[in-house]
């Protein structure tokens, strides 16, 4: 443990030489740093304290110094976060290829891809794309059809993919393509290529709540090296699975952040008013503390599926539970939030709604993605009814 | 139970055809993308009034036809299923309820003409924040010579922008959340003091907040009797409450086939979707509420239309059973669709947004049971 | 309308000399009517009100006079129904004989069968039971396995059957047996027998309500002569079903009758504490009220079922949802009683109870069976989705 | 969250081996249908103490193990899977914590080695309805010479048949809902004045009603201060509150796992009845609420242990969860067993019937929400 406790040393104090004052306090969302060649930094803090944490290779503290990651050990990699958490320090990079392509490159690319590409993971310097779903597709993600013809040193690529989030501000995706149309798993393998290519165009898609994080992206004849498969010819349903578990823990330890720092309780006192310290609608009251047990009962889950885990070397069988419950979870919240709030939640934009609320509407109505996104929370209920259960299937 | 007689299978129809073929989604994405006003088609008003809707529910001797809140009911279904944004709630429906529960002969010989021909705008203002409590107003109306002078602020009005003829619910006497000393007065449009900010609201329907500073009304003004408008102001609201509940059943339904048809035709794990028994439970479940929720708000109206003594519950019945399906029905449109449910090109969105709305107007269901229990004894 | 008027008046004349006065009070469970071999009339005016209506035959009234039955059409049955209901006269006889053997058995019958069956329910003189369910077919009613062989002049029954109301109460048992064991809905035939043949043997089912309203029943070398075969051989499974649609109407506009009397928000009230005239408990009413309100829109679909159909002539699409909607509203409702009675409503016998009270909670833990009983909740939501909803079976 | 050490799996285990062996549901049965008194096994309860269950939670010094709540609650667990009946709850929970927060060295040492080593019966006599309300006390103490006179009564109170001492819950001053007035008694079951009524329950465990009719006790059998008896009385409530939902827990757990099991085995339309979407879609919800809940009961076991400054949340949290989860895990065993779980052969009913006994203890889910965000101060 000593040489653990003159890293935390050595660490706080570089902290706190080079995290600049802001990256110590709450991120607005436009500061979110998602870096690339089309990105901008709202904040010029965040530029400095991204180019500061990369060269350090600490964008990426696991990652082996080689790839320009931390090559820091799992305990160290501990260290650093706790030192981070103490001085609230913002997340340097926020990157698909962070905390989903950079593992399965580190697992199955070959050593030419891993010096290409990790690198300019680490730094930002790439910002990446995730080619998956398809308009036909849906929760039947195997059933893909967007063609890779192999073209002697290259691959064609045809087709289209849709819910490819922020495929308008990615400079490369990853991408599974068929490369074998007679059978199904079998038949697909796992591509990279640049969005710059001739023949990718990402329209945004516009969603209900106003937003755009989606596109669809749209393939025509797309050549890519043969360089740039990952892993085996009709190899990449393999691949892909790995992808989605790096994808779903990623989504089950951060949660889905949930009303923007409003509590709900002080949002019913203040828009509904109270009688003798109580919420006045006696009904929406039990309701919302109701809801309240239901967010504490979940975050001690995480907690104990985490304890659970770290003790016993495996994955808690809760783990399966968390995706579907965050899901309901938040939309639960934005709904009793919603509600609380009364018509002064349901503005649209402009004069009469605090920004606040325009906020919080917004965000109810983007919850409603929570249980779509990520393996739907049917698709969640079955897996849990199948793998957890044992149950089988419908002959 | 009363079916529908001949005159009111006619009717439905026609709001049906008319609906379906002039005013589909597609016309309030116009409303909401070209960003209107006032928040409806005045084309589309002037065919609806000429059909005879904005005057269903009033007296043939005032231009109207003397149908019925049931039959008034049918309509507001068939918009409701579109989704289409028109004057029908606040006017045809709730301000000629107030003037002809408490309008004087001349109120009404001089108003409900104009309702029933469509050539006017009127809209009740009672609520002065985001939640509704009918008896809690703030906004004075003092007297002055022989008339009275109003000074407060009315949130949330429907159509309170372009509204001709504004009945403002205002406190004569008493405090501020007692019953008594609550009096209605006719207000014009264009009135010296008033105020009206446009609010844009996620259903894309026209709602205002109004300031009235020092707005002068004479006394042949007021609505009903001085000091005991909330009768009158709570017999118009359960009305209003029975017809936009019979709206919100219109666009549950709709919101339901929409996705009883996805169901059927997307397939998925090359199986229907449709075929999935957990989404099989689910949908008729929500038929299931559907059904359930439409008696009560047949019963409602029809109890309106009966002067059944039960008015009162049936209304809070229809408006809470009402919103709490539609909050369902658009809720499982949405998740049923999956992604494509979330997009803005989807419809989805826009039933979900007009539910939320649709709900909270005129008390959501937390109001509604609460006051069921009080009416109940418990 | 002349000749109805003329009715009515004869009608509540014959009822005012006829129906004995405490036949006008509220039915104590004890008193119920069901007649037959081995019935008793706690009450003696019980016999004597079954005996007079059913010499009129209006314990059947619309079932033709040949058979025992009034004769009456069905605005005469309305009137006559509706002066019943005038002096609150309880109903003279209950029977499976009236509400679900009798109308097959006009459509299948043979006349023969006819005179010797239809007469005997109409004055009560023999109890029926119904023989459908079997231990392994649960909601799969046409897998059952009990077996007619036929041996010439009569077959030969040997099986089992559960869930058999009052079978050790019965006199005779319409009873669905297999006679083609090659396959399965085609090879069901229905069979009447009388409970004392050789061989029937019926041991009542204790619930976890501590009743035994159910018998399992089984069946050793029981001998059926040929002519007690109703409809076709191997033509059983069509007279099952219609004869399962009257059993579902007779539910349907019964409803589970639900808690004897007593008005779930008085409970409340009394047990639970009043403050301001309001339940105590502010999450409990809310969820009362929301109760309540559930109770009313399901007595709404009722009467909106009827006049639909009455006016249609055919039944109302809504008619599919009342099973499902009835079981679970009655169970909600028990549920939210003995919460009310906190511990007060969960006795099982003895002191520290009142009699109500112990009669709810039995009632509680009868309502769960409401569900399961006639069609489980499961198979009417599959029914609603397929016959109702059109969608399609999963592959 | 602390994972368990090897002390604990093997008090788990052994826990486990017991119950499952020496005390299945049978045994529960067998009680019921020979009306046992005591409504527990005699020469079972010894079995549980001499393995040392009864002193859990009870110091060393007074001859237990001091292994904690998160300790007790394992057993708990697994005697509440098989529905053992014990005075786990009334004695080695409850008592034996109202003795260690509030008595004095003297009441300790007289009375928890008792405790610990089986051979007594102890209990917590707080409620005087039906309904859990702990500040709501009618029960009088009045002051007479060195001691108190005890008159009033006391009703469900767990083992209150057969406990050899009672700590009951009086009132010495202030109005009958205060929180301040209230003052803990130790009563012998042998009082002279006490008269108790054994009730037959649905889930046979034994409950009985009290009656103190001019009960003399001394001045030393005053448990904590006079007059202050209730911070004692709340902190002992949640302890037992937390303790008693690990045994719901338990039972929840086994009522799951057998009809998951049952899921398995049993066919209908030639099809297993768990490859039915909608039943393994519920299956999966239920699995999620006891995952939820589960996590609830271990952080207020551990709150406990840890003596954190958020036990009244999470006891509150605890128990209110569990009784939802055991709520929707009997009634769905009931159902997923169809007419079979309907039959008093089958043990689904006996877990049901004693979900709702445990529910209702100790304050139901309503309760406890209230209670919730009264602590979170709305």
């Amino acid at each position: 443990m000593a040489e653990l406790d003159d890293f935390r040393a050595e660490t706080r104090a570089w902290l706190e030489a080079n995290c600049p004052q802001s990256m110590r306090t709450p991120m607005p969302g436009e500061e979110t740093p998602w870096a690339g060649r089309k990105g901008t930094f709202k904040n010029p803090d965040s530029k400095l304290w991204l180019d500061r944490m990369a060269a350090k290779g600490w964008t990426a503290p696991t990652w082996p110094k080689a790839y320009g990651g931390g090559g820091l050990s799992r305990g160290e990699a501990k260290v650093l976060e706790q030192e981070m958490a103490r001085i609230k320090a913002r997340p340097p990079l926020f990157s698909f290829g962070l905390w989903m392509l950079g593992p399965v490159l580190l697992e199955y690319a070959t050593e030419e891809q891993k010096l290409t590409h990790l690198p300019k993971i680490v730094t930002g310097e790439i910002r990446w794309c995730q080619g998956y779903s398809e308009p036909g597709a849906g929760s039947d993600l195997a059933s893909l059809q967007t063609r890779a013809e192999d073209k002697g040193d290259h691959y064609l690529v045809n087709g289209q993919k849709v819910w490819t989030s922020y495929a308008d501000q990615a400079d490369w995706i990853f991408c599974l393509v068929r490369t074998d149309t007679t059978v199904k798993h079998e038949g697909i393998s796992f591509l990279l290529f640049d969005m710059t290519t001739p023949g990718v165009e990402p329209r945004p898609i516009k969603l209900i709540s106003g937003e755009s994080p989606f596109c669809e992206t749209f393939f025509t004849d797309v050549k890519v090296p043969k360089a740039q498969l990952v892993g085996k010819l009709n190899g990449g349903w393999e691949i892909a699975k790995r992808l989605l578990q790096y994808e779903r823990q990623n989504i089950s330890s951060s949660g889905f952040g949930g009303a923007a720092g409003l509590e709900l309780e002080r949002v019913a006192l203040s828009h509904v008013g109270e009688v003798d310290g109580k919420i006045a609608d006696a009904d929406l009251r039990a309701r919302i503390a109701g809801h309240k047990m239901d967010a504490k009962a979940f975050a001690l889950t995480v907690r104990r599926v985490e304890a659970e885990s770290k003790a016993g070397g495996t994955i808690s069988p809760a783990t399966s539970i968390i995706k579907y419950a965050a899901a309901k979870l938040n939309q639960d919240k934005y709904e009793l939030l919603v509600e609380s709030m009364g018509h002064q939640g349901l503005g649209w934009e402009g004069e009469g709604f605090t920004k606040r609320e325009l906020i919080e509407t917004r965000g109810w109505l983007r919850s409603k993605g929570n249980s779509i996104e990520g393996g739907t929370s049917e698709i969640n209920l079955n897996v849990v009814a199948k793998r957890v259960l044992g149950l089988l299937d419908h002959q | 139970m009363a079916v529908l007689n001949e005159e009111q299978v006619m009717l439905r129809d026609a709001a049906r055809d008319w609906t379906q073929e002039k005013s589909p989604v597609t016309a309030l994405r116009k409303l909401r993308d070209t960003k209107s006003a006032t928040g409806f088609d005045a084309a589309a008003w002037t065919d609806m009034a000429q059909m005879g809707w904005a005057g269903v529910i009033i007296p043939e001797a005032h231009g109207g036809a003397d149908f019925g809140y049931r039959s008034l009911g049918l309509v507001l279904e068939e918009t409701g299923r579109t989704l289409t944004a028109s004057p029908l709630v606040s006017t045809a429906l709730t301000a000629a309820t107030a003037l002809m529960l408490g309008g004087s002969e001349a109120q009404q010989a001089a108003w409900l003409p104009k309702i029933a021909s469509g050539e006017m705008v009127a809209t009740l203002a009672v609520d002065e924040t985001a939640h509704h409590h009918p008896s809690t107003i703030a906004l004075t109306a003092t007297k002055s010579g022989s008339g009275y002078v109003l000074n407060g602020t009315k949130s949330f009005v429907l159509d309170g922008g372009s509204a001709d003829l504004l009945i403002v619910v205002a406190r004569t006497s008493g405090a501020k959340s007692d019953e008594a000393g609550i009096t209605l007065f006719l207000v014009d449009g264009s009135a010296k003091g008033l105020t009206r900010q446009n609010l844009t609201m996620v259903d894309s329907r026209a709602v205002a907040n109004l300031t009235l500073s020092h707005v002068e009304v004479t006394a042949d003004s007021v609505l009903g009797p001085v000091d005991g408008g909330f009768a009158i102001l709570e017999q118009t609201l359960d009305r209003a409450r029975a017809g936009l509940a019979a709206e919100m059943i219109g666009t549950a339904t709709q919101a339901f086939e929409i996705t009883l048809d996805y169901l059927k035709t997307r397939t998925q794990f090359g199986q229907g979707i449709g075929t999935f028994q957990a989404l099989q439970h689910r949908a008729a479940k929500l038929y299931t509420d559907l059904e359930l929720a439409r008696s009560c708000v047949q019963a409602a109206l029809d109890a309106i239309d009966e002067k059944s003594n039960d008015i009162r519950a049936l209304a809070s019945l229809a408006k809470a059973k009402a919103g709490d399906v539609l909050h369902l029905a658009s809720n499982e449109m949405v998740q049923m669709h999956g992604g494509i449910g979330m997009t803005d090109a989807h419809d989805a969105g826009l039933y979900m947004k007009r539910a939320r709305v649709a709900e909270a107007t005129f008390g959501g269901s937390s109001y509604h049971r609460d006051r069921y229990a009080k009416l109940g004894g418990f």
